[in-house]
């Protein structure tokens, strides 16, 4: 028996409500052991505009939210007149017909207006349609009604029982309508027993960051960054953080410098342009040799931009990050799952070699919501604060003869902290000698000066042989390679399977995730068996590919690139790739156009 | 990560003993470091420099029990010159900086230092947030009313018609006055002082560090290289101490309009101070137990982990 | 009669009064148009350290201060101590027997002691000692005292008579005992009869704004940059000039933005440090389309690093300054004298392109001087604002109808001037449509957002064509090709000289000013025929290499580096070619190592 | 390049014709713009949006005279609304922007306009700078005591105690209070309005701009989404005019008393101004005489040119 591939869509404008009957339908998946993958299109607006939340989910894991609706939620007329057209046989469009009129549709959508007038008459409040229609819904893909009215009840108790009672009621005559009155789909909603969790990308990290020990936690709020603070801030009592929303981002990066400096992890959270703010402090982090880790998520630039839309466009910003070159580690997280992993192994690099890391997220991944499996959210992860000294025990050199900066094969020279006795030191964002003296002013010494550059520098070597190097995914014999960065994983790999089930295309993928340092030669040996390279990014100007050709020269054969804002949705990499592999037309790159005006 | 040192302090002390400390009493050149200032000769900075050194001593504060941060400037290259814990940041950054060490391991005894370029200029911001938060900090700035490492342009408290490299006819801009700002802004102490009056700036300084809260130290540190206007001599003829002028620290319209003095008499001395507001570290909840952050294990319970976990199901 | 090639050095510590005599020196050269590079090593130190001017002159262009000293004038011990063992056979030592020791020097080397308190008794002061070295030197290279007579009653005739006859004294009486007891060069300095001029690189920036019609100025003070905020203060009301310093960066590059949107030209010049304060205003400017014109002066990073020493560490940093991908050209000038022109012409292609531009110059840029035929210094120089409408004349289109950011073929929209009536108009740092309606909230729109992003983008198809492409200098036939950038012009091309005469390896040298956009073409025609290439440039990680690397995928047969603050010596780099030529050892690296401390 | 306007301005006075405009006279329909504000219903921020338009008609201003500069916020997204020239600039940068354009073309009337967060948080080392300058500029902060745009985090302004998005179990830090700030910091015209009371607003606005000098005004403007503190009802039982209370806004003293009142009644209006200390542009030499900078022509004389190669020979 075939397994489901159902996608809900509810949309409307901002403060109609969309996210509970969203949380709800989610919550309702995953503890039947559904998987779920959920994006949210929204605006920079408070009230009013568009919103469109689409959720998807199967028995297997889905990687997107797909390229198709099976359900279609219109909370006003405008999201009516936006999708309707886009619906395909088959499909079900749910809606209020007191206030909103469906239009033509496709041949085989099966309409289902449903009155709330007639359904809830004594109820008022624009939400009711809401509940009515999660009823609905849930009783087409055969949810039995205990399910929901337990979530409502839990829900609403707090308020009063009536209210409790006036939901259940209205949930409930909706169910009902919806069963004499709608066909249901030729499936019920399976349950697979085995539950599973769900969380959004900026959970991930900031649970990552709990995971790591993470003690200090400072941010300036800048979309699509916030939920990393908003976790932290909820959780700060619990998990024994301290957590500051300070006056600029100039601020908190130097901030959990200060607080790294101590001996905390510090961690704090930013887009762009908070994060062209904080890019001078990386370069003092690393020259005074203080580990800390920044993330930003990624949303579409230049500039202010496109605050509530996704691309992939600070890849050169974290190259470039501060003048003069310094050791630091650059990661790209593939996964909502995969955020949450990241970080504790970022901490303990950051540690160890005494660098700033640094996290590229974005907001398709940040603020997409996936399911995952309990299991993989382990807090139990290794940690290693590195060669630090003068803890309880260790007998302190002689007065002032701690050398912080000391010459060493590896670049990493024993860190104490301040506060141990014997080990009295400065750090400095000049360039320093061995012991801390400043190179700059009376001991300026061009000698001296290159040896402590080469020192901090010597620690790109050691880093590369601790992180993973990256494995190709699906068949060795393929015709194209799909090579891409952070957060495309999932589309890429659902286009793999339909480029082979639908055109016949062999293809695999190389995700790189690890870019700096980056593990040029084991990319290289990859790529030089591959057929076919193009490569895939969520921006304009091919950020990664010309890093790559940076690093190795390495040319591919085709681009699919996008940066209107809204991520790749699975055809549009197919399509590319029909379009590049094809010798008709000879394009070497392909831009795809958004069709959902969200 | 266990603690790098002995004393653990609950939130409310400084790091155990002011006053009260186990080890050894130390002097002044216990406090020395091992490079010499390259301050320019007459620099107002060494009166500064041995102030602070001479608080520490009478404060018996250990050099691994202080860290001083500052940013970059001449004043900036103070924590190179003094044996005791330090950061040298980013021009503009050391309260930044100083608010996250403070914060994340209150048991340190920080001292915020730098110049009015670096604190009133660049650093205007994180000044103005670090006083209304009332970060338990001392901050000294070395004012003297140019930016002297770059070799002479005005700052935030160059007077008006001063000229400099980058102002050769005179400047047009009103300066800042940093006593008013400061009360304004929040801070809890609030003090001015002359590095040509090392005795008088130890007693301000040691009162800073004391002091439970954000304390500002704007001291008058001629530049002899590029001020030429607010020289040692301009500063010996009209500084005049508030304790003389029967200046009471805790009222409020005194202590503006002592701030607003400039002429033949210039106040120095405690204008503002207020014990009535907790200091930041003192109202974090985070806190209220559990000793400094930055000593604290880490890692997460299975239970607090299950915790979390169940919130996404 | 084979020409002269004379360098000398006057060290001592900071506050001795170097810069006077220096100056001095260099106007007798230049007047008697004789060629001239000069280059101070200095300190982050006001009193005290060690301060090295090095002046070298010819009749022929002098590109370098070269490789080797004819004249040490060590003012004090410290001095004598660190440079006496690299002088040569034939060259002279001047120095104060009251207090200075000279050591032992190489066999040839004439030591020049002079007794201050026999030659000037009755005369108090340090500077003493530089007036008679000074009067002392011109006497050996046969400079009549009446030229230093003349230019010291100048200078002092300020003061007094008496100062001034106390000065011509102390000339006179060092003068004489040179000519009694030392022996003078055998030559006496020529004079060519054409009089030159000479500049340091930030007043050929500010000179260049000048000239350019720069209305607004704004700085922070930051090393090495401070120089052209000096020049523009000075000459302010010379000039109509409004000079602003203000509180930080951030200021700095947002003012003169909002200057340069009212229609003036505004520049403004930092280093790093300040830079990476400003990247993301720079986007800002890019994306609201105001040219606005931004130096960025490096020095030794990363962080504050060596505030007085010299790198070329920011060309990442410049490449990904900002969130994002937008347009901006960016160019780093060869020479001093490039830097005033180079200035002009990026203004009009600001204008033209309606986006920022950046001037990637360095401490030996800008802080170095060099002489300079006046004739070259051209402030008649061609203005071209681009499309500039509205103006007194234009009859404005319906009101509001004016689309600020019209969708044009050339990504260049006609640019009104606020103020200007019927041409009312708002730019916005968020995504916007062709006439300034945000694409970020109530009317997101992933088509039209690619639209706009595409229209600021083309632009840089259009500046392209409009810069000079790189040419080839030297001989089209040689064993290798020497590839720099900007500052490395003069040492590169010195080194070639001495290749071919030392080393009979016959080199030539492409030397890339216009780095964004790269003329990538052009420059692989040039290299493709090359035998081998090298790449000379002043940082740790090869930032030029990586960068030509990712646009053209061209790899370099090796690498000559140095980022220890000084600027690489013309023996440098011939070294490097010898080590990376020779068959034997495998180099394909060479970091030389920096003789001199200072 | 050549003016773009027929009124070149000598400094000293704003565009030809406040008051006297040959211009045809508008009304508030005439800068209306072509999209009408996102902002929430019942958000403070309409009433500003009228007041503005209203001062700007009432003073005879012509769109294109007018430039509104703001930052990022809801608050800043007023340049989108109004029929005016306009720049929505970087989110902290509106002030330096404003400056930027006002003393390049003193012929504009500029008024910056922005959040709390925009303008005392990100903002705030260029608001205290722009103060102290005297920059010719209106500036008016939509002060909702929240960050409105990012979804409800405390701001500068924020109360202690009050629970957002990033304080759910309370803000622990003191606010920052921006009239006395203001004062401190030296701006010449410091009042606070409320968007409830859209007449006084007005008034203040148009005193504001009529100001030569640094004009601020502090609206309180309800966030209707996000601070559930701060409403309308609250502000509406506790501002009371000034005025009212026989305030004279040149003396200091009084200002800053009644700038800390904050309880049953809070008090909105002028609470000071100086007209002794020139603005900005009225001191800059190099706008003595030749009209605003973006008016004049480039190029350099060869006279001035010969000079200028003189020097280097
Ligand atoms: C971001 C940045 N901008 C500018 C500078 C250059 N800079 C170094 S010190 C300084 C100001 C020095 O003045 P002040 O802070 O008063 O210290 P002082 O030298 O007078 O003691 C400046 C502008 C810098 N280091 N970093
Ligand atoms: C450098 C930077 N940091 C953060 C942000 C995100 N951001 C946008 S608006 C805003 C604050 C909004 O608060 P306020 O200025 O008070 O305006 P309001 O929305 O309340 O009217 C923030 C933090 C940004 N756009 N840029
Ligand atoms: S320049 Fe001025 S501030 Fe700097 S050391 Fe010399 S005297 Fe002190
Ligand atoms: S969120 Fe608040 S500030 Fe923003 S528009 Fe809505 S009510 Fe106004
Ligand atoms: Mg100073
Ligand atoms: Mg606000």
């Amino acid at each position: 028996m075939n397994k489901i591939d159902l996608a809900i869509a509810i949309g409307g404008a901002a403060g109609q409500g969309i996210a509970t009957p969203g949380d709800i339908l989610a919550r309702i998946f995953v503890r039947r052991g559904l998987h779920l993958n959920a994006y949210n299109a929204y605006q920079s607006i408070i009230r009013g505009g568009h919103i469109f939340l689409t959720l998807r989910t199967s028995e297997q894991v889905v990687h997107t939210y797909g390229d198709k609706l099976d359900v279609l939620i219109p909370l006003n007329q405008d999201t009516m007149n936006r999708h309707l057209k886009l619906m395909k046989s088959g499909s079900v469009v749910l809606f209020n017909s007191d206030k909103i009129h469906p239009g033509t549709a496709a041949k085989g959508v099966q309409l289902c207006p449903f009155s709330v007038k007639e359904l809830a008459p004594k109820v008022r409040g624009d939400l009711v349609q809401n509940t009515v229609a999660l009823a609905a819904v849930l009783r087409l893909i055969g949810v039995e009604f205990n399910t929901l009215k337990g979530i409502l009840t839990l829900q609403f108790k707090r308020k009063s029982d009536a209210v409790v009672a006036e939901n259940v009621g209205v949930a409930r005559a909706g169910y009902d309508y919806a069963g004499e009155h709608f066909r249901p789909f030729p499936f019920t909603l399976p349950d697979t027993g085995k539950k599973l969790a769900f969380l959004e990308g900026n959970q991930a990290l900031a649970m990552g960051g709990a995971a790591a020990g993470v003690r200090f936690y400072c941010a300036y709020p800048m979309s699509p960054a916030t939920g990393v603070l908003h976790w932290m801030a909820r959780h700060a009592r619990q998990m024994g953080i301290m957590v500051r929303q300070v006056e600029d981002e100039l601020a908190v990066i130097n901030m959990a410098i200060g607080a790294a400096h101590t001996g905390c992890r510090a961690m704090c959270a930013t887009s762009g342009g908070g994060f062209a703010l904080m890019t001078e402090a990386l370069g003092a982090a690393s020259m005074m040799e203080i580990p800390v880790v920044c993330i930003d998520v990624q949303r579409a630039g230049p500039a202010t931009g496109v605050p509530t839309k996704t691309e992939q466009g600070d890849l050169w910003q974290a190259l470039g990050a501060g003048q003069g070159d310094y050791p630091r580690v650059i990661v790209a997280p593939t996964t909502i799952t995969d955020c949450f992993k990241t970080v504790p192994e970022l901490f303990n690099l950051a540690d160890k070699f005494q660098c700033p890391g640094i996290i590229l997220t974005d907001l398709l991944l940040s603020e997409g919501r996936s399911s995952v499996d309990p299991a993989e959210l382990n807090f139990d992860v290794p940690i290693d604060r590195g060669e630090v000294i003068g803890l309880n025990g260790d007998v302190p050199p002689a007065n002032g003869e701690y050398k912080r900066f000391a010459l060493t094969k590896s670049g990493v020279s024993p860190r104490a902290l301040p506060g141990a006795p014997g080990y009295v030191h400065v750090v400095a964002t000049d360039e320093h000698d061995e012991d801390g003296t400043l190179l700059s002013d009376e001991f300026t010494n061009a000698r001296r000066r290159q040896l402590s550059h080469e020192k901090r520098m010597r620690k790109m070597k050691g880093i590369l042989p601790l992180i993973k190097s990256p494995r190709l995914f699906g068949p060795t014999k393929a015709k194209v390679t799909l090579l891409g960065w952070g957060s495309t994983e999932g589309v890429i790999r659902e286009a793999l399977e339909k480029l082979a089930e639908e055109e016949q295309i062999i293809a695999n993928n190389l995700q790189i995730k690890w870019l700096v340092p980056l593990h040029t030669k084991a990319i290289l040996a990859i790529l030089s068996k591959s057929k076919k390279v193009i490569i895939v990014e969520n921006n304009y100007s091919g950020q990664f590919g010309r890093y790559l050709r940076s690093e190795s020269g390495f040319d591919a054969d085709g681009h699919i690139r996008k940066y209107d804002g809204e991520p790749f949705m699975p055809h549009h990499i197919v399509q590319g790739v029909k379009k590049i592999l094809s010798t008709k037309n000879q394009v070497k790159q392909y831009v795809p156009v958004h069709e959902i005006t969200v | 990560m266990s603690t790098p040192m002995e004393e653990i302090t609950t939130r409310g002390q400084g790091p155990k003993g002011i006053g009260q400390n186990p080890l050894p009493k130390l002097t002044v050149k216990d406090f020395k470091s091992k490079v010499d200032p390259d301050w320019c000769p007459g620099c107002g900075d060494f009166g500064l420099l041995i102030a602070l050194k001479q608080a520490l001593v009478e404060l018996e504060l250990q050099p691994h029990q202080v860290m001083t941060v500052s940013g970059i400037g001449c004043s900036s290259n103070l924590p190179g010159y003094i044996n005791a814990n330090g950061m040298h940041t980013l021009h503009g950054r050391a309260l930044a900086v100083a608010t996250g060490a403070q914060m994340a391991n209150h048991s340190l005894k920080i001292i915020a230092a730098g110049g009015d370029g670096d604190g009133f200029g660049i650093g205007g911001n994180h000044f103005v947030h670090t006083m209304r938060r009332n970060v338990d900090l001392t901050y000294i700035v070395m004012d003297n009313q140019i930016y002297g490492l770059t070799t002479g342009q005005i700052s935030p408290t160059s007077i008006k018609g001063m000229t400099t490299k980058s102002t050769p006819f005179g400047s047009v801009e009103n300066p800042i006055n940093p006593i008013p700002l400061a009360i304004a802004a929040g801070a809890t102490y609030v003090a001015r002082g002359y590095t040509g009056q090392v005795k008088h700036l130890t007693a301000l300084i040691k009162g800073a560090i004391q002091h439970r809260g954000f304390a500002l130290i704007d001291a008058f540190s001629p530049c002899v290289t590029y001020n030429l206007d607010n020289t040692h001599d301009f500063f010996k003829q009209r500084t005049t101490k508030l304790e003389d002028m029967g200046h009471d620290p805790t009222n409020f319209q005194a202590a503006m309009e002592k701030a607003y003095m400039w002429g033949e008499t210039i106040p120095i001395g405690l204008f503002w101070k207020r014990e009535d507001l907790p200091s930041l570290d003192q109202s974090e909840p985070v806190l209220e137990e559990g000793g400094p952050m930055a000593h604290r294990p880490l890692g997460v319970s299975s239970e607090t982990a299950q915790a979390l976990i169940r919130e996404l199901m």
